[in-house]
């Protein structure tokens, strides 16, 4: 039964997000969608943090340099061509994660939180403090890419439904792109390293790359992310790049829960209606914000995914029966 | 982090089954929202400012001066109640058009009003031109504002960085300073102030022979003042505000500088800052479009309300957010308060002549106020004023296409 | 850049240097001895700086505003240690991140809810006022020095307590083997409330002494924070040494960077953090 | 009260959720030397941790020098007079040799001072050629001899040596005897568990054999070495 | 030194000032248990660490098989063939049995790159992961989480890993300690079982079962090989007895 009602469950919240904009008015609708591209992003930073064990704070990087790249491939008065400018985008992150995972992957604990928040800052003041993307004013991007092949435009992005799914097919893609490399040799072995990296070497692999790998992976993902961020919203600023914005995907990761990628996923959801909710209650919202956090690490250990599990654990134990 | 790890052979149904729960619930939780807001008769308007982080001072200055004129028409702007819808933008422009979206797509304000950030601001305008709603900006002074940005819906009742800093620049070379060296945070405001300054000083026959910059929100100026000592100009322009700016001036004093080298800046310099500066401060020459002891009776009668009102002295952020709701009362009482006139309405606006307590002022053609500038000196905690070094000075609204 | 100012900038970066170094040392004890990430050292430097001000203000005095605003800290710290941080020592580094993240908001609120969000001045003490002629144009404040002098013997000051007395030994061996230190008879919990306790009054003494030079305004724990980490990792976590070493390679990096590349100066003080780690990844001092 | 140094009673300690200790009874007298005896995964270990409060006890008691300490704190357990020497050790090798040993220094009950830094270095001249050697770097001879001093420095009324010579070689494990002796014949109770059965009975008053989480024999080391088939049974190869 | 499966010639390691290995040679010939003795601090664990990779020798030199792989890192030297286990036991927790195995057993497939298929089904590397937990006596046990076993069972679990990367050299350190008499007997035998077609070099302390199992006994002292030999030529010489072995008596009394 358990199987079959998580089923269950899967398809009522796609159906429920499949539904979204045709109930929910335009504002809300953008906010789910804000929430799914958060989703994606949480859920590669969960590759990292929670499959491989690799806790890097600084993966705001890769958000904002996809993000940068489709502003600045998106022509002053016209649309960037979504076939080209993702990919390149998405490739682009990817790359820089490569470039810094190639450096900061020869450090461990701390010292790889630490100068992976190194790596972040570089790039934030590079986007901050040089004319590249309009400095800290940020740069905007005037036109939604379009979906154009050859003359045929199959879905025109500039329809907030049309956005929103193929955000959503995006996110979707991500999750079971990632479920699937999770159990996939590859996955395994990602694990194997995250609970112990020396036993890994010992029998004859080589850690370095497959974490580099992983790295990457996971920066390419942020990059699919902050590609769409910055189309959602378009308009890119330094800020994306900034520590707050990695520790905030941090927070979603440990909020949800670590290592499957659907803790991420209600993480991100976690935050973004917290934001709402307590912004609109009151001015003074982020002490609520800032109460909740704390709450949650001392009163919920292992995030809301283990939610269930402790408050039922009773209950649970002779149902099992 | 081992402690976490899930184990790998288990079915894992326990958090699939909680993290799909609490999606769901987070967008269900979204749902009822999305239809909350009925009509009602009341004109709406969104304040978009900063109540958090390093701006809050200035965002509550800019409400209260807003608040305070459409209470004293009695709580209507032409003729119909007022709702106020109130986000909080924390001075950050990775959030800014999300929460522009809030008041524009949420709430569906008829007015947007915002904010100090300039960043932020400009998020807003953009916000603003796609849904065509009506935007007024009570601080940010982002040049782009009411130039490449200017549109039929966005204006602007405080200032633009060109005006600001430009009138500085006949003041220093008539002090007899014909080297000056300019030192600014590296941000976009920064860059319009220092280089509207050099324009004219330039063009009055000076020479900018050094542009300094530091990376914002850094506040070590030492090694600046250093080079400062050894460069030796006749003047020193900078362009700081807030605690940056009464680290500056307190170090700048501190360094002996002041002795030998005048200072001059636009008046953010000495805004809210001169308690904080202490003796350092004093004296410090600084031009803004608004200033104190000025003598018209509509400043006396605005300081009076304000102090009575919030129990506080206002400043000139209060000043701009009440003449954000003088401009927008213009616009509202031609059109007897009936918003879907928006061609009269924006009309009306721009024909304004606003009385406002830094003295009246017109709109230029790109929505942006022409104004006074003033001299102003720093005695005691106020900025008192010496003279009118520009009349009516605009913003020359380069790349405006209106 | 010629000799004069040459020696000028270096008395700069080096004063700069003890500075970050004075606010990180705060941040050496709690993340390098008792291994707790605690992102919330800069609100702590801000809850300093702001109790400077408030006490100043009631008192008139910087030195009554230190007498009455050290212990108060004290308090803070060991109360938080009590109601919370206790909590975390065997929790991994991610909570501590999370949960010090959550208290940066909290402080911040009740901060702006208990005085204000404007930004303040306190006057630097009389008899620290006056200045020292360096050239004929500049001179150099005291008061800067005096903090200095402050910082170099706060470095030695710890340098001692953690390496040559009892309560040093103790607290090094309750980073390596917590039970075996209980079972020895010392009551670990206690050690590490006053560390923990002298930790957060380190950090706030840090922002009142800091006051007068750099005011006093919101948002400005976040400025040093980065920062403090920076040093405290380049050091090697747990090194007062390597901290204050690592603060004075800082304070060159930024001080040389502004001056010589002025573009890229905020780049500086990260890539130096890079290179150290790439050359040596457990900091220059690892212990 | 009773004229026991030590006193459990009916302990029941739990490692997770694995049942370890059942019930178990464990006495020390003053000055005594006890045999804690079985094999590995018996409980011998989470019943010494029980004792000084490290693992919690979920039933039972314990009182020591006539105090009841059932469910106090480590630190003020074992400040009553007891010494701990754990399995592996558990020297700070990030502290030096003399930090590791006066560290650690403080009275005994009622102020005795017997032991003292000098005293310590007396008995281990080893340790006083390494003073400032960190404790890592220190072989497992020295390291255990090191962990017997530095559990000395606290003046105890009773040391416990959990796994006294595990790891040692021969001629370093006779050293350690040795020093037991010394220790013994100073007046301090002990309670030993050593694999070498054979120079553990040679230095013991009494001897406890557990076996599953229960006291299977409890009586006289003399007895236990005329009853060669309890050693059989429940120690044997 | 043809039939020497592994050999070490002259090994020396020093860290800082202190030499932990000087000149050390041994050779492990297929079919032979070597048994490394020695009391603690003598370089035993150090000479595994410098055989299987996890050091780099200060001089000597490796041969595998004939090859030089003295410059190879653990990794490689794994793949080409010795497998070893820790003084410590070193597997992953929250696995089953059968997954630690099946990451052992994968090593040796260039499949791991797959990002695609998913792991578990990969027949061939299931079947050899199967086959090394039956051969310690663990088929019983494949779906118990490590986590929850007993020491003993974690080092059998550890044997069966080194088994299923199909290493000729097996390393073994230390894989008696901690056990109790009867899971000892048990191990040595296993360990008896696997020699037939590898070599094994074993690290222990517990000389019963190294009088026991092992044809060649290499005594170090201080960094150095002392003696080395048949377990005969080990118990009759004077200098082990001496420096090892010490004099039972005394303790026996």
């Amino acid at each position: 039964m358990s199987a079959s009602f998580n089923t269950f469950l899967k398809l009522l919240v796609l159906a429920l997000v499949l539904a979204f904009p045709f109930v929910g008015s335009a504002f809300y609708t953008e906010l789910v969608a804000k929430g799914l591209i958060l989703a994606i992003f949480a859920m590669s930073l969960d590759l990292l943090v929670g499959v491989t064990g690799l806790v890097s704070f600084g993966h705001a990087a890769y958000f904002g340099v996809a993000a940068y790249v489709l502003a600045l491939l998106t022509p002053k008065y016209q649309a960037a061509n979504l076939w080209l400018s993702l990919p390149v985008a998405v490739l682009v992150a990817g790359l820089v994660a490569l470039l810094v995972g190639f450096f900061v992957l020869r450090t461990r604990g701390i010292y790889f939180i630490m100068v992976t928040l190194a790596f972040a800052q570089m790039a934030y003041y590079i986007f901050h403090d040089t004319d590249l993307g309009g400095g800290s004013d940020g740069i905007y991007v005037n036109f939604k890419p379009s979906a154009a092949i050859a003359g045929w435009t199959p879905f025109d992005l500039d329809q907030p439904k049309a956005l929103y799914f193929f955000i959503l097919v995006c996110a979707l893609a991500v999750y079971g792109g990632l479920r699937r490399l999770k159990e996939s040799s590859f996955g395994s072995i990602l694990q194997g390293i995250r609970d112990n990296e020396s036993r890994m070497l010992a029998m004859g692999y080589a850690t370095y790359r497959y974490k580099l790998a992983a790295f990457a992976v996971a920066g390419a993902l942020a990059g699919v992310a902050g590609y769409l961020y910055g189309a959602l919203y378009g308009f890119v600023t330094p800020e994306y790049l900034s520590w707050h914005q990695s520790g905030n995907v941090l927070l979603m990761v440990i909020l949800g829960g670590m290592g499957n990628f659907g803790g991420a996923v209600a993480g991100a959801f976690a935050f973004v209606a917290m934001q709402e909710f307590f912004a609109a209650w009151t001015k003074h919202w982020q002490l609520l914000m800032g109460a909740v956090i704390v709450g949650a690490v001392l009163f919920l250990p292992g995030g809301i995914s283990a939610l269930p599990a402790r408050l039922k654990r009773k209950p649970r134990e002779s149902a099992d029966e | 982090m081992n402690s976490y790890s899930p184990k790998i052979t288990s079915p894992g149904s326990i958090w699939t089954r909680t993290a799909t729960v609490a999606t769901a619930l987070a967008c269900a939780a979204l749902l009822p929202l999305g239809n909350a807001q009925a009509q009602s008769g009341k004109i709406k308007i969104g304040l978009m400012l900063p109540y958090t982080g390093t701006y809050a001072a200035l965002g509550n200055a800019v409400t209260n001066g807003f608040k305070l004129y459409v209470e004293e028409s009695g709580g209507k702007l032409g003729g119909r109640d007022i709702e106020y819808f109130v986000v909080d933008d924390e001075s950050d422009p990775a959030k800014a058009t999300e929460n522009t979206n809030k008041l524009v797509k949420r709430d569906q304000v008829d007015v947007l009003v915002g904010t100090v950030h300039s960043g932020v601001a400009m998020g807003m305008a953009k916000v603003a031109r796609e849904n065509n709603t009506l935007f007024v900006v009570p601080n940010a002074g982002a040049d782009e504002l009411t130039g490449p940005l200017c549109a039929p819906n966005i204006f602007r009742t405080s200032f633009s960085n060109w005006q600001s800093a430009y009138a500085m620049g006949p003041v220093v070379y008539e002090k007899r300073a014909r080297k000056v060296v300019t030192l600014t945070w590296k941000y976009a405001a920064g860059k319009q102030m220092t280089d509207a300054f050099a324009e004219a000083f330039e063009k009055a026959g000076g020479k900018v022979v050094k542009e300094m910059t530091l990376p914002f929100p850094n506040v070590e100026f030492q090694p600046f003042l250093t080079e400062i000592a050894a460069l030796k100009p006749d003047a020193v322009f900078v362009f700081f505000a807030g605690g940056g700016a009464a680290k500056f001036v307190k170090d700048y004093g501190a360094a002996g500088l002041r002795a030998s080298i005048p200072l001059y800046a636009p008046g953010f310099l000495t805004d809210g800052t001169l308690e904080a500066m202490g003796d350092a401060g004093q004296g410090l020459l600084t031009t803004l479009h608004y200033a104190d002891g000025l003598t018209n009776a509509k400043d006396q009668a605005f300081r009076a309300g304000y102090a009575k009102a919030y129990k506080a002295a206002p400043d000139v952020y209060a000043v701009q957010g009440y003449d954000a709701a003088q401009l927008l009362a213009t616009g509202l009482s031609a059109v007897k308060g009936d918003v879907s006139k928006r061609a009269e309405l924006v009309k009306a606006m721009e024909a304004a002549r606003i009385d406002s307590p830094r003295g009246a002022f017109t709109l230029s053609k790109a929505h942006n106020p022409v104004q006074d500038i003033y001299l102003r000196k720093a005695e005691g905690k106020e900025n008192k004023v010496v003279s009118v070094v520009s009349k009516a000075l605009a913003d020359p609204a380069r790349g405006c296409k209106m | 850049m010629d000799f004069v100012s040459f020696l000028i900038q270096t008395l700069n970066a080096v004063q700069y240097g003890l500075l970050l170094f004075l606010v990180a040392s705060g941040l050496t004890l709690i993340f390098g001895i008792m291994g707790v990430i605690n992102l919330a050292h800069g609100s702590f430097y801000m809850i300093g700086a702001y109790l400077a001000f408030a006490l100043v203000a009631q008192t008139g005095n910087l030195f009554t505003a230190l007498l009455l605003g050290i212990p108060l800290a004290a308090l803070l710290g060991a109360l938080l240690e009590w109601a919370l941080f206790r909590h975390l020592y065997k929790r991994n580094h991610l909570e501590q991140v999370l949960l010090t993240y959550g208290l940066i908001l909290v402080f911040e609120e009740l901060r702006s809810l208990a005085l204000g969000d404007d930004v303040h001045g306190v006057a630097v003490p009389a008899i620290f006022s006056a200045s020292i002629k360096l050239s004929d144009t500049l001179s150099y404040p005291v008061y800067r020095l005096v903090i200095s002098a402050v910082c170099v013997l706060l470095a030695i000051g710890l340098y001692i307590l953690i390496h040559r007395t009892r309560i040093g030994m103790m607290i090094r061996a309750g980073n390596h083997d917590r039970d075996m230190v209980e079972a020895l008879g010392i009551d670990i919990n206690r050690i590490y409330l006053v560390v923990f306790a002298l930790g957060v009054t380190l950090a706030a003494f840090a922002g009142m002494i800091a006051a007068p030079v750099s005011s006093v305004f919101p948002g400005m724990g976040n400025q040093v924070l980065i920062l403090s980490f920076v040093i405290v990792v380049i050091g090697g976590i747990g090194s007062v040494w390597g901290a204050l070493v690592a603060a004075l390679v800082i304070g060159f990096a930024d001080t040389f960077g502004k001056v010589l590349v002025p573009d890229y100066a905020g780049l500086a003080v990260y890539l130096v953090m890079a290179a150290v780690l790439l050359w040596r990844p457990e900091g220059i001092f690892k212990s | 009260m009773s004229d026991w140094l030590l006193e459990a009673q009916g302990l029941q300690s739990f490692y997770g959720s694995s049942h370890i200790l059942h019930g178990v009874d464990f006495r020390v007298g003053r000055g005594e030397t006890v045999a804690l005896m079985g094999r590995n995964g018996m409980g011998k270990t989470t019943l010494l941790k029980s004792v000084i409060g490290l693992v919690t006890p979920r039933g039972g008691r314990v009182a020591f020098a006539g105090g009841e300490v059932t469910g106090q704190p480590t630190h003020r357990i074992v400040r009553r007079g007891i010494a701990y020497v754990p399995e592996g050790r558990g020297i700070f090798p990030n502290l030096s040799v003399s930090e590791n040993l006066r560290m650690a220094a403080r009275p005994g009950p009622g102020g005795r001072r017997d032991w003292d830094f000098e005293r310590v270095l007396a008995t281990f001249p080893r340790l006083s050629e390494r003073l400032d050697h960190g404790g890592g770097q220190l072989s497992g001879g020295e390291q255990q001899m090191l962990t017997i001093g530095r559990a000395l420095m606290t003046n105890p009324d009773l040391l416990i040596l959990d796994e006294a010579t595990e790891g040692l070689a021969p001629i370093i494990a006779r050293e350690i005897w040795g020093i037991v002796r010394e220790i013994k014949s100073s007046g301090i109770a002990t309670v030993i568990v050593d694999k070498n059965h054979h120079a553990l009975t040679a230095l013991c008053d009494r001897a406890v054999v557990l076996v599953k989480g229960q006291v299977v024999f409890e009586g006289a080391c003399a007895a236990l070495k005329a009853q060669p088939e309890i050693i059989q049974r429940h120690l044997g190869v | 030194m043809s039939d020497a499966l592994l050999r070490a010639e002259g090994l020396t390691r020093r860290f800082g000032g202190l030499t932990a290995n000087q000149d050390v040679s041994l050779s492990l010939k297929r079919g032979e248990l070597h048994a490394l003795v020695g009391p603690n601090g003598a370089g035993k664990s150090t000479c595994i660490n410098l055989l299987s990779g996890d050091l780099a020798p200060s001089a000597g030199r490796i041969l595998f098989e004939g090859r030089d792989i003295t410059g190879l890192a653990s990794h490689q030297r794994s793949l080409a063939g010795i497998g070893r286990s820790y003084q410590r036991s070193n597997v992953f927790m929250p696995f089953s049995v059968f997954e630690n195995v099946r990451l052992a057993a994968q090593s040796r497939r260039p499949r791991a790159w797959r990002v695609w298929a998913k792991a578990l089904e990969d027949r061939a590397i299931n079947e050899r992961a199967e086959a090394a937990i039956a051969e310690v006596g663990l088929a019983a046990q494949r779906a118990r989480i490590v986590g929850e076993m007993s020491h003993g069972e974690r080092r059998q679990l550890e044997v069966a890993m080194v088994l299923a990367t199909d290493a000729r050299v097996l390393l073994f350190d230390e894989p008696l300690a901690g056990m109790g008499a009867e899971e000892s007997m048990k191990m040595v035998e296993l360990l008896r079982r696997l020699t037939t077609d590898r070599a094994i070099l074993l690290v222990e302390h517990d000389m019963d079962a190294v009088f026991a199992a092992a044809q060649t006994i290499t005594v170090m002292v201080n960094g150095q090989v002392l003696e080395s030999g048949a377990p005969q030529q080990i118990r009759a010489s004077a200098a082990v007895r001496e420096a090892y072995l010490g004099d039972d008596e005394v303790v026996h009394e």
